[in-house]
């Protein structure tokens, strides 16, 4: 096995032990820089050198790109929250034992992300999200404002349940496999339950996906399991709103999709298909309807998550290859520009020096990089060409009304009303006469590296990816 | 296609020059010099494929979907519209070109007394509007249509937020794209419709397998919804009087003249090409909808006291013209009389050209006024004929056009949809003969009632004496400025007075859509003459009426100053003793007094406008004030009440996100119960 | 082909000549009808030189447009007066333009003559102006509804065609037809601001709209703006008989100019003493119901253009 | 004959459902914690067992974890909070307890109705420990939710979590049940010490979620 995965995976785990010990947080905060490098260049490796599958890690065309996608994005963000926590440490909001504790946990969590892609077995899936939410919930108590640790307890009281649930749906599926193959690893080893999943009780799996579905779907922030998600998002540092949008969501969304697959490929089981249309269209809906009262800009843009979390659940609802290829993309595309928005509004938030939307104006005017970067992904993330995004919304909603009408109507009409919001929103963000003018702390470099890739892949997608998501699609029913 | 796609990536280049070079002093002159070369390419080849070889060109590009590509493709219809696209895009940039100068050079001078600031950008953006606008009518499959289609909306939009700094300006940007999301979204459904399950876009594949006839009605009322929303159909249209004058004029004119046609064009396309064999009720609905576009948008017009905002209004009456004649041709293509559905055809693309021509030379003229005296408002305008000498002559000529008044082209265009009007006796359903007849009264109202309403704005605006001193104090522009100005007003008088020229120019449209020509199995055609096959024996020519009209005149004068008097006086005119009393000229009609009486024959019942005149006591010096107030049917049956239902949704929701912890979880235990509940009965 | 350019040229002197004739003739009428001796039906051609001897009085701030829109109005109506077939269909400006030019030529010349009157930045030319707009607004639908309902029955708006058709008596009588001159008639009252719409010969501003419009004017301009005017009556007139009763008129192959000439002076004396006997009989009615009056106009147009299909399938 | 081992494995079972049913009941804290104490207990009793029975030498550390943690250490340190904040005195279920009740006997019923029917081919002891372990998961949910108090919240998590590794423990051979276990305890753990202790006691001085709940979001 080429040691590109193990590098994938050993590496945040060393630098999160050895970020502990560093006192200066500038250091450590290049440090974390370059242990997220070191992933990522290990990440693209794995596309040349794919290794065979063992009893726990796994490397297949589902996860390959969403490795790669998820070390890109952690390096981003390391180099974004470089400059954040400079000037959150200049203006004394954190101090540097607390950011000991905050880089750390930085590569705990993208260790338990990466653990959680690669994973070849149920436990240790499990075991990798739990990590994740736990790691998060400290970060985004990381202020110690009561509005931040009522937000951490709100996520772990629901994300917790949510993962008890998760871990009986695991539980379960072993139990379905076990008869067929046996007591041991095997019943609890993806490569192996999908090969023989035609096999396998279908009435234990249904049972079993259901409780996966709200366990993992919590954690998805689809709704009404959707509670803990924004105040998460607004309440912890930006960096981490930004992770946990660009990345957390997708890999809980990764797990559901893998016990779907397992459930297509039995073909005895209960559709999955109408729960996740019902779940992504009210998430869709309300999240649309909650952006206009929203005057918080963190909890605005994590409503506007929910709202494309549902948007990717409902494809993966509806299935078909246009569908499912047109989710995977939109996750792909949705982490990217989703993690740029944030970028953009840490900074703005920073140079403003308040979250409420009122207070943040004209920024094309005072902060002209900085305000076109955040139209730009505000214009991205809405679905306007030439970003990626519309591209999946395209094949998305022409084959739904193609198939069913109603729920194409639906699902453009919970667009359009998010849309409506999003434009009010961003023209004031963007326009009018400035209010902040302070300098902005650090690089715009993550920002535009990501609309940059947004906007090519809008415009031309590279063959091995369509390759893989192709198969990928196919494999989802 | 290389020279197209040459002028295309260049358009791509100047916005990136744009943004590159913005501090540079030359940047203007460097865009706008290039956007009109590129543009003058882009006619150029237009022109080479309509004369050349009816313009079929294809190209497919290794990009956008994966597995379909980008397909270009330029047929007739395509080339006619990339003419007047480009057409548009040379005459904006020279225009704007001079007009920004003028602009910058304002704000240098009272930078201190300035209010607004410095605008947004508007070099990057004015290429790629230009660009999106073409690509829409090359994109040959859906995906690269609806990216074009949305690429075009983002940035005018973008264009429209250069202002951004006017107090109304967000408003109108938001709801325009808005708008045009909604537009885009019908379709998207409508290509979904189209394109079925296979998910292969390509136009050709669509083309090979029409939709039944219950999908194609259904496509028919979204392609309807969505291309008239960006066009400006009744009530689609409140976003267009907002958006279009909120923009800088040159990028107004480019939205009135050229986007909405860009509409059209999509309508054509799917309507006439993609649908297969139409019904006749789809043009029918057609007509409806244009008639009632055309009647109202020219009420709306003469409502207006802003000059851009009336503009706008009236690029709603003329796109309900064009879209009558839509209609006519798709009643007659379904009834088989592919010779009459040429000639309405004809006369839909002809007036789309000369819509084009005149709304930006017009668009131009308020660009002009705004530029001379900082202002919009029609009661502050006035006597600018003698402050403004050639940029009033070029006015005339575009309300004389716009008005279609013969020898001009606005004439040419009327005749033509009347010559088609007048067969409405070859249909063979009743109620498409009667609706016609009505149709066409409707056509005669909103073409007298155009009069109308630019007798009222030229009057207002460049006749009598200065309601403001800014309008006393305006000057003519400059030379770039009324350039661009003067080459719409040519064209205008060019293509009123040869029309034949330019309708055998587009008969590789016509005939690409229709299957026949205007022209077909006439023996002979002298170009000179406009005698189409349809229109029974009748016949115009507006060559020779322009020249009687001028032999005439000219002989009357000289007569006249031969055998008659010569001799003449100045004198102060009779204003009811106001003489010289009233600087601010109170006693001259204003633009709402000049509408009062159309006001009261027909707004009253449309919009139920109210006049209320203040009127002092016999003694009191102070100004009679009239007021007028005026409810758009559109926003108080449509808009208001949708936007009230999403607000009173959201501030319900909203408690959502105020529940205690508690709450939440019982939310996802009763999911939990609720799902296991539902798999254990549909086991069951 | 000469011949019809020797016919056209005649015709063009003829309404030139008779206009004035005509308004002469009416005034005359009208004053007999009230028990007046009335002037001589050749007043109108004093008047016309009276005033083109006169000097030209111009507001001071007058521009050029004001200066020559007597001289475009006069010629556009000349030229549209020119394609009127009066005495002979052969005329050689018949195919330059047919009855929807026609009308539009007429549009040009009103459009001008608005413009004009709010040149001088009085009140009085704006109402004369706007009320002249208003009702174009509805003269000119209504008129071409009587062209689509005669159109939609011959099967051209080619006026020559038209008389020569309607000269072939095939059409017999027909109830659009009937509604459709009634709404001719009414147009032609409105456009010629004939009592009861406007009154010609009023001097109280506040009820003028085609006078108002033109009180600036004065010396050889008002002649040309009078004579424009009553050309256009001559030229109503000569639609009217056109259309609706052609009877006598000569044709490129048959008939002959003098019974063409004859039969067209004899139609006009009807028509004028016909107007006449309508003005003395009925009063000047609102500005504000002249909407009412001329809707009705469009009304009856609009019927007769339905009642063609209902009468017979066409 | 009688199976001992089935039997034993029932009974251990059916104590943790009747003891999470106790939890539902106990309106003092302290009592609460004791019932929390003894359904550790009889978790650990479970694991063992299953560990002597089917010869899984690694299900001990499981119950020993139990044993240790749920059973001994976090039950006194949540005393020592309920002592230090002196709130010995406050349970307040928001639901009544008797309609408490009447929903944890449907819920069983519901779970009971759930697993019992897909599960035939599996063993019998498998059946019966997925039902109380199902069972037990949805009697903490509800007592979550029917408590305010976050003691009580916390322990009725914890019930779940006991629930979770009787299931774990009840399938035969299955893997990791020893890593998850172990996961599962750092995470509360974590949360007890970590937010919990420290962060809610300096900022609110008290353990009423009401309180904290004034904090929501966009309370600006």
């Amino acid at each position: 096995m080429t040691p590109a995965l193990p590098i994938v995976l050993i590496a945040p785990l060393v630098m999160a032990a050895l970020l502990a010990l560093v006192p200066n947080w500038r250091l450590a905060s290049w440090l974390n820089v370059g242990a997220c490098a070191v992933t990522f260049a290990a990440s693209l490796a794995l596309f040349t050198a794919k290794p065979a599958a063992t009893a726990m890690l796994v490397l297949d065309a589902f996860n390959v790109a969403l490795i790669a996608l998820t070390a890109f994005v952690g390096l981003t963000t390391a180099v974004f929250s470089a400059g954040y926590i400079g000037h959150e440490v200049a203006s004394g909001t954190l101090n540097p034992l607390r950011l000991r504790f905050y880089h750390a946990m930085f590569q705990a969590f993208l260790f338990t992300l990466l653990l959680a892609l690669s994973a070849n077995n149920l436990g240790v899936l499990w075991v990798a999200i739990e990590g994740a939410t736990l790691t998060t919930v400290l970060m985004v108590s990381l202020y110690r404002t009561a509005a931040s640790i009522e937000a951490a307890w709100k996520y772990f009281i629901l994300c917790g349940v949510g993962i008890a649930l998760a871990l009986f749906g695991t539980i379960l599926i072993y139990l379905a496999a076990q008869p067929v193959m046996g007591p041991g690893l095997a019943a609890m080893t993806w490569t192996r339950l999908l090969a023989d999943a035609a096999r396998i009780e279908p009435n234990i799996l249904n049972l079993a996906f259901v409780f996966l579905l709200i366990g993992y779907g919590t954690k998805v922030g689809l709704a009404p399991l959707h509670a803990w998600l924004p105040d998460a998002h607004a309440e912890g540092p930006t960096p981490i709103s930004a992770v946990l949008s660009g990345l957390l969501l997708n890999v809980a969304l990764y797990a559901v999709l893998r016990f779907k697959m397992l459930l297509a490929a039995n073909g005895a089981a209960l559709a999955p298909g109408p729960l996740l249309m019902v779940m992504g269209l009210s998430s869709l809906l309300l999240a649309a309807l909650m952006l206009y009262r929203r005057r918080d800009i963190k909890r605005f843009f994590a409503y506007s998550s929910i709202e494309h979390m549902g948007i990717i659940a409902f494809a993966f609802g509806i299935g078909g290859p246009l569908a499912n290829f047109a989710g995977l993309l939109h996750m792909a595309m949705h982490s990217l520009a989703k993690s740029a928005i944030f970028f953009a509004v840490g900074h703005a938030v920073q140079a403003s020096g308040t979250q409420r939307i009122d207070g943040i104006r004209g920024l094309t005017v005072s902060h002209p990089a900085l305000g076109w970067g955040l139209l730009a992904g505000v214009v991205a993330i809405a679905g306007l060409p030439p970003f990626g995004v519309f591209m999946s919304e395209f094949l998305l909603i022409t084959s739904t009304f193609a198939r069913q009408p109603w729920l194409g109507v639906l699902l453009v009409l919970g667009i359009a009303v998010a849309f409506g919001a999003l434009v009010l929103r961003v023209q004031r963000l963007c326009f009018g006469a400035p209010t902040g003018g302070a300098p902005i702390h650090g690089t715009l470099l993550p920002l535009y590296a990501h609309l940059a890739v947004v906007l090519v892949a809008g415009v031309w997608l590279p063959a091995p990816l369509v390759a893989w998501f192709q198969a990928v699609a196919a494999l989802l029913g | 296609m290389t020279l197209l796609f040459v002028a295309l990536l260049a358009l791509f280049a100047l916005a990136v020059v744009g943004v590159a070079a913005r501090r540079s002093p030359w940047v203007g002159t460097a865009v706008y010099g290039g956007t009109a070369a590129a543009c003058g390419l882009i006619g150029l080849w237009a022109v080479e494929a309509l004369v050349g070889r009816g313009g079929v060109a294809a190209a497919v590009l290794p990009i956008g979907l994966p597995w379909i590509g980008v397909h270009l493709r330029a047929d007739g219809v395509s080339a006619f519209f990339l003419l007047v696209v480009a057409l548009g895009g040379v005459t904006a940039s020279l225009f704007g070109w001079g007009y920004e100068r003028a602009h910058a050079r304002a704000l240098a001078h009272h930078a201190a007394d300035h209010t607004h600031g410095e605008s947004g950008p508007v070099l990057p953006f004015f290429p790629l509007f230009l660009a999106g606008m073409s690509l829409v009518l090359l994109a040959n499959d859906a995906f690269s249509f609806l990216v074009s289609w949305e690429f075009m909306s983002l940035t005018s939009w973008l264009l429209v937020l250069s202002t951004h700094r006017e107090p109304d300006t967000p408003d109108a940007a938001r709801l325009y794209l808005v708008m045009a999301v909604l537009g885009t979204a019908c379709l998207l459904l409508a290509f979904g419709l189209l394109v079925g399950t296979g998910g292969d876009y390509r136009f050709d594949a669509i083309r090979q397998h029409p939709p039944e006839a219950g999908a194609a009605a259904l496509t028919v009322l979204l392609v309807v919804l969505g291309a008239g929303s960006k066009a400006g159909l009744v009530p689609l249209h409140v976003w267009l009087p907002l958006a279009h004058p909120a923009a800088p004029s040159h990028v107004s004119a480019l939205m009135s003249g050229v986007m909405t046609k860009v509409a059209v064009y999509a309508l054509v396309r799917v309507l006439f090409d993609l649908l297969g064999e139409p019904m006749w009720w789809w043009g029918g609905a057609l007509m409806a909808a244009g008639a009632v576009t055309a009647v109202m948008g020219v009420l709306y017009a003469l409502m207006q006291d802003d000059v851009k905002r009336l503009l706008a209004c009236s690029t709603i009456e003329n796109i309900g013209v064009i879209v009558i004649a839509l209609g006519l041709a798709l009643v007659f293509k379904a009834s088989h009389t592919p010779v009459i559905a040429a000639l309405a055809l004809s006369a839909a693309l002809l007036h789309v050209v000369n819509h084009s021509l005149f709304k930006s030379l017009l668009f131009f003229v308020a660009g002009a006024i705004l530029t001379a005296t900082g202002t919009r408002d029609l009661n502050r305008l006035g006597g600018l004929i003698h402050r403004m000498p050639t940029t009033a002559v070029l006015a005339l000529i575009g309300a004389a056009a716009i008005s279609a008044l013969p020898p001009l082209n606005g004439f040419v265009g009327e005749w033509l949809l009347f010559q088609a009007i007048l067969n409405a006796p070859a249909l063979p359903e009743w109620s498409l003969k009667i609706g016609i007849a009505v149709v066409g009264a409707a056509v005669a109202l909103a073409a007298a009632l155009a009069a109308a309403c630019f007798v009222r704005l030229y009057g207002i605006a460049f006749l009598g004496r200065p309601r403001s001193a800014e309008a006393g104090r305006a000057g003519e522009v400059g030379r770039a400025m009324l350039a661009g100005m003067a080459i719409p007003a040519a064209l205008c008088v060019a293509l009123g007075v040869l029309p034949t020229l330019v309708i055998r120019l587009f008969e590789p449209a016509v005939r690409a859509m229709v299957q026949a020509g205007p022209f077909d199995d006439r023996s002979y055609q002298p170009w000179i003459w406009l005698a189409p096959t349809s229109a029974i024996g009748n016949s115009y020519n507006g060559l020779i009426l322009l020249a009687m009209i001028a032999a005439l005149s000219v002989a009357l004068v000289l007569a006249i100053h031969r055998w008659a008097s010569d001799r003449v006086r100045r004198s102060i005119a009779w204003g009811c003793g106001h003489d010289g009393a009233d600087p601010a000229a109170l006693s001259q009609y204003s633009a709402s007094s000049f509408a009062q009486p159309i006001r009261r024959a027909f707004g009253g019942t449309v919009f139920n406008a109210r006049d209320r005149v203040d009127m002092p006591e016999p003694g009191d010096t102070r100004p009679a004030r009239l007021t007028v107030r005026w409810t758009d049917p559109a926003w108080a049956f449509l808009f208001t009440p949708v936007r009230r239902a999403v607000n009173w949704l959201a501030d319900h929701v909203d408690a959502l996100q105020f529940l205690t912890i508690r709450s939440y979880l019982t939310l996802m235990f009763a999911a939990l119960v609720v799902v296991l509940a539902l798999v254990a009965v549909v086991r069951s | 082909m000469i011949a019809a350019v020797i016919h056209q040229v005649l015709h063009m002197v003829l309404v030139l000549a008779l206009a004035p004739l005509l308004t002469g003739w009416i005034r005359l009428v009208k004053s007999r009808l009230v028990g007046r001796r009335g002037a001589s039906v050749l007043q109108p051609y004093r008047d016309l030189a009276r005033l083109l001897r006169k000097e030209v009085v111009l507001a001071d701030n007058a521009s050029w447009l004001f200066r020559s829109v007597p001289y475009v109005m006069f010629t556009a109506i000349w030229l549209a007066a020119g394609l009127v077939p009066v005495f002979t269909t052969d005329l050689a400006l018949a195919p330059t333009g047919d009855l929807i030019a026609l009308i539009a030529l007429l549009g040009t010349a009103r459009f001008f003559l608005a413009l004009a009157g709010m040149d001088t930045g009085t009140s009085f030319g704006g109402i004369g102006s706007s009320r002249e707009m208003m009702i174009a607004a509805l003269a000119e639908p209504a008129m071409l509804m009587v062209v689509f309902s005669v159109a939609v029955l011959v099967r051209t708006t080619s006026l020559a065609e038209i008389a020569v058709y309607m000269m072939g008596g095939t059409v017999g009588l027909r109830v659009s037809l009937a509604l459709a001159l009634i709404a001719l008639v009414m147009v032609a009252i409105a456009e010629n601001a004939r009592i009861p719409i406007d009154n010609p010969a009023t001097h109280l501003e506040l009820t003028m709209v085609h006078e108002a419009m033109v009180l600036e004017y004065s010396g050889r301009h008002l002649a040309l703006i009078e004579g424009a005017a009553m050309l256009k009556l001559l030229l109503y007139a000569a639609v009217i008989a056109c259309v609706f009763a052609p009877w006598g008129m000569a044709t490129p192959t048959q008939g002959s100019l003098w019974i063409g000439l004859l039969s067209f002076l004899a139609k006009l004396a009807t028509a004028g003493a016909a107007l006449a006997l309508f003005e003395t009989s009925i009063a000047k009615m609102r500005v504000f119901r002249v909407g009412e009056f001329l809707g009705g106009a469009l009304l009856l147009s609009l019927l007769g253009a339905i009642f063609l299909y209902v009468s017979r399938g066409v | 004959m009688i199976d001992i081992g089935y039997d034993a494995a029932h009974l251990l079972g059916a104590l943790v459902l009747m003891t999470s049913f106790a939890l539902l009941y106990q309106r003092r804290l302290f009592s609460l914690l004791n019932v929390f104490t003894v359904q550790a207990l009889a978790l650990s009793g479970a694991a063992a067992w299953q560990a002597y029975a089917h010869d899984e030498p690694h299900l001990y550390i499981t119950a020993l974890l139990t044993l240790t943690l749920k059973a001994i250490a976090i039950p006194v340190a949540l005393h020592r909070i309920i002592q230090r904040l002196h709130i010995e005195r406050t349970v307040e279920p928001a639901l009544g307890i008797g309609l408490t009740m009447v929903a944890g006997v449907s819920l069983v019923t519901l779970s009971i109705l759930l697993v019992l029917p897909v599960t035939e081919n599996a063993t019998a002891l498998t059946r019966e420990d997925l039902a109380l372990s199902l069972s037990v998961v949805l009697l903490g949910l509800l007592m979550m939710i029917s408590r305010r108090n976050a003691v009580s919240q916390v322990v009725g998590f914890m019930s779940i979590e006991n629930g979770l590794i009787l299931a774990a423990v009840g399938v035969a051979g299955m893997p990791l049940v020893v890593e998850m276990s172990i996961a599962f305890s750092v995470m509360v753990a974590f949360i007890i010490f970590g937010i919990f202790l420290f962060q809610i006691r300096e900022r609110f001085e008290t353990l009423d979620m009401r309180k904290i709940e004034s904090f929501r979001g966009e309370s600006d």
